[in-house]
């Protein structure tokens, strides 16, 4: 199999040359939190509003790779309009397909996402596709506990 | 138990020829030496997947990353931690306590606070806590040992209080041998509220250690004791503290963003690995953990003890010896340290080398303890994983020789 | 000239396959690739004289001191310093610019004094001085770089003034490749009474480097990017100033005599090196230096000047690309950071791997000098002694497919 | 040749066994420097006497090996009485002899020292020669510009 039909599937390229929900978003119940890869250096921000236990508005503004760029594109697809909670699931559900090699059954509605699969064998690539996801969580502790701005890394 | 003779084989440099005779290496607690298998991971390392680590995206790169990190997972099964996030490779064990005496140690250490030390500490476990208390105006204080080299942990009970906010301890002295129960101080530590730093230098290649047994909080050992190559070394913290301790050292790789003015620092344990490390030699280390895991660190303490045993019996068949430290192998491990009367320990370690033999002599980086026993040194042998008890008849008959040619004996 | 094909003999690993294609490796400004001899003066270390250094008595001891203590010698030849007591070995130039930052700038630098640094500095060379401005209350003063990345030497004369107390430059860009008019620099700052601290990293292992010349204070580099092992780092300093430092760090070796309160420090050099040093790698650092002096350095400089010239000519006639850095090979190393538009570095790196090529790609330790130019990273391609004009042509054409894969030409 | 021969030949014996000018001298006019081996940790106290440029008084009070025993000794007994610039002159030789592996013809009255010669084979063992001799030297530059005591090192 060649690169192409692993990692940059046709789905990826897409997300990544028309990324859906970037930019900033503004307003007063807005958070936005700083994700770092210190490895690459890749940094983004994402910004959420989370209001009556959903997230109403979700935005990511980076200049990432193209696995980073689709992968924050994909969530935030994905997310947008759902409870808090099944964010949450869907969150693990994307991890534990990244990290532990299993096959999980991602949701039909979110289909797109297991495009990402292949990057599973690009161990250096997971941490890109990891990135958006990793600034989320910490984006809905902050919203939960009532905190403001912050920085992560995914290491 | 060990198959000695089998181990011996895995070991080049015993094929040696010093001065006409076959090396008979009695000097393990400087140096271990190094079994082929560990040699050849270097010598793959360089020729198969040699890169820099964690920045890069090339086959190479993610071959070398993993190979380092892993090393990490052994480090933490070997000395059973919990997560291989609280294992920080560094130099040696020397560079582990400065790291700590100069993090978390000015981090906790205010004026009038005292930093409990045992009598046998060697250098590098003393100095930068002696400058430590220096800079901060706080107080060492030293436990008591027993005539025969034992930590008197009664004295330990006595002088810990609240005050008392670092127990710096080795596990084994390079010098007398003894086993310290640092279990036991640990408790008496924690009791106080004070942490244990132990130094693991002459134990962790010697004796299972396991850091949930010892509950200590930090735990320092060089690879280079333990069939490792030299430039790497362990400082095992616990995470908790870890998480909390400044980095020693910045530069590339321990950092999460950096601006011209401000820096965001990486997690634990990068933050505390500055610049490229000694990749080829971590990995390498990994090798010679896996191969004392092979042996089993149970067989290599159980072999130890026999050679010990047979020690004590032989040497003290020596006229005029004086030996140092523990007379029961429980208590002790197999660094003999001794003089014999009327030569100098310097004059002893010349001779028995004209007979291929390498032995120790000198202070062993222990001054104090030196000064305590009011002598200016010691000839002292040590042994490991490829020690016979041939080696040690080979040692008692080139003592004999020293003392005929410089001894009293000889004294017109 | 130097003879490519038979210094590429020399280094095993580029017979490596990688993803089915000869290893083309063009990431040496991370790591060089290491030659068979220093691969085996390992070996030879490990299986013949592997000992602890400098307290031996024995043979073993007495051959590896020589040999460690030799190497010494070396360096001190190869950038032409007057004396290897001058010469300190460190873990890699990240531990040599900390040492400094930490001993000589704790006791030099003060409230309202000022740091000067290039906006070009590694992470090594900037968050120490960082760090050291914020703890001293001290100000961080960056000179300005022209539109193609060399330092504007006029900002340097503008900025230095009766406050400077350390000028902290690089020789070589290892984003860039500038080549910094560092002379010039040491000059400028000397007239006002600053030292000049030198990151020689990417320059030592490429051109003829003279702390004659420069008239530098300190002078870093790290003996794995000059074919040398991983774990050595070298510092230079001048002798006096060394003589008034303070160690970075206590133990074994760096002292004269010992008491329970109070230490005596040994002579310089062996005052900053605490503890087992790493002994092999040393050595094996000292068979680098010989390879290398045996090619020659104005060879090894004429070689990747050409290879530099070749490619400035082939990337420029790549559609899409932006080269960063110097456009004249006088001005520069064989260092080259590009981006291609459309194509996020990452992507090339991956790209590029597949076809056996190993490039870095990211910020290089530069995230300040990135967030100058506006960007996130680049892709850097560069040079050694084993690189081919054949290799940067491969390159060429697996750039071509990482735009056809990702760039705007295939987006739909 | 054994070492018995090369080394630990009997002049050097005879000095260790039985050294000259042991131990502590006092009086106002005595000054006294540390010498010390970081390596071994051998440390030794010289007493230097010197009056009207000459060398009236000397002791060397040690623990040391054969070697520096027998060096301190052989020292002691060479310079006692001597003009401070004779004494210059002869550390010179004996430096030297010792590490230049130059066959410095010795004074005739000195020449027990030859005896130390065989230590040139043994490099770890020339330090131990050479810290009596160190120390002398610091010793006189003391007693020159009126300091008093000092520890110095031999490395
Ligand atoms: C210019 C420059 N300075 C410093 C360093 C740091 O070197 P090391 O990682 O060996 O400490 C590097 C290499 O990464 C470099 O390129
Ligand atoms: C008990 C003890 N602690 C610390 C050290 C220092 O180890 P290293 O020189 O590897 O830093 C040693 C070895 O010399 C030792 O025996």
């Amino acid at each position: 199999m060649s690169l192409a039909d692993e990692l940059y599937r046709e789905t990826i390229l897409d997300h990544y040359h028309n990324p859906r929900n970037q930019g900033v978003l503004e307003g007063p119940s807005i958070l936005s939190v700083e994700g770092v890869n210190p490895l690459c250096g890749d940094e983004l921000i994402l910004y959420l509003d989370v209001k009556d236990g959903k997230v109403e508005g979700i935005s990511i503004k980076s200049r990432g790779c193209s696995i980073n760029t689709a992968s924050s594109s994909m969530m935030t697809e994905a997310v947008k309009g759902l409870p808090v909670e099944r964010v949450e699931e869907l969150i693990d559900a994307f991890k534990n397909m990244m990290l532990k090699g299993e096959q999980t059954a991602v949701p039909e509605e979110f289909e797109d996402l297991e495009a990402l699969q292949g990057v599973k064998k690009y161990p250096v690539r997971i941490k890109c596709a990891l990135l958006p996801w990793n600034t989320l969580i910490e984006a809905l502790h902050s919203a939960a506990s009532g905190e403001t701005a912050k920085a992560i890394s995914t290491e | 138990m060990l198959d000695v003779a089998r181990v011996r084989k895995d070991f080049p440099i015993l094929d040696r020829i010093v001065n006409g005779r076959p090396l008979v290496y009695l000097d393990s607690a400087a140096t271990s030496q190094k079994p082929q298998c560990v040699i050849d991971s270097i010598t793959d390392y360089y020729s198969r997947y040699n890169s820099n680590i964690h920045r890069g995206i090339h086959s190479l790169g993610e071959e070398a990353t993993a190979a380092y990190e892993g090393v990490r997972e052994k480090v933490c099964n070997f000395i059973k931690a919990t997560s291989a996030r609280e294992v920080i490779f560094t130099r040696n064990t020397t560079e582990a306590v400065n790291l700590v005496a100069s993090t978390y140690g000015r981090q906790h250490i205010l004026a009038g606070d005292e930093i409990l030390l045992t009598p046998l500490e060697h250098h590098s476990n003393l100095i930068p806590w002696q400058t430590l208390a220096k800079e901060r105006d706080a107080k060492l204080v030293y436990c008591d040992v027993t005539e025969d080299g034992k930590v008197d942990v009664e004295s330990v009970k006595r002088l810990i209080n609240s005050r008392t906010r670092i127990v710096a301890v080795t596990l084994t002295s390079n010098v007398l041998g003894t086993i310290v129960p640092v279990a036991e101080i640990c408790t008496i530590a924690h009791a106080s509220g004070a942490v244990v730093f132990v130094d693991g230098a002459q134990a962790v290649p010697h004796l299972p250690v396991s850091v949930q047994d010892l509950q200590c909080d930090f735990l320092a050992f060089s690879m280079h004791k333990m069939l490792g190559p030299t430039g790497v070394g362990i400082l095992w913290g616990k995470a908790e503290i870890l998480e909390e301790m400044p980095p020693q050292m910045y530069g590339g790789n321990m950092i999460n963003s950096v601006w011209r003015d401000r820096v965001i620092l990486n997690q634990v344990p990068w933050r505390f690995e500055a610049g490229t490390p000694n990749i080829a030699d971590v990995i390498a280390s990994g090798v010679a953990l896996d191969y004392l895991q092979a042996l089993g660190m149970n067989n290599v303490r159980a072999h130890e003890k026999q050679l010990s045993q047979y020690a004590l019996a032989q040497f003290s068949k020596i006229p005029g010896i004086k030996l140092y430290g523990p007379s029961t192998v429980e208590d002790r491990a197999g660094v003999f340290s001794f003089n014999l009367s009327g030569v100098h320990p310097h004059d002893v370690g010349q001779i028995v080398n004209e007979e291929g033999i390498a032995i120790r002599v000198g202070h062993h980086c222990c001054q104090p303890l030196m000064r305590d026993l009011d002598i200016s040194g010691t000839a002292r042998a040590s042994f490991y994983v490829y020690t016979t008890e041939e080696e040690i008849d080979l040692l008692i008959g080139a003592l004999d020789k020293a003392r005929k040619v410089l001894g009293h004996v000889a004294c017109r």
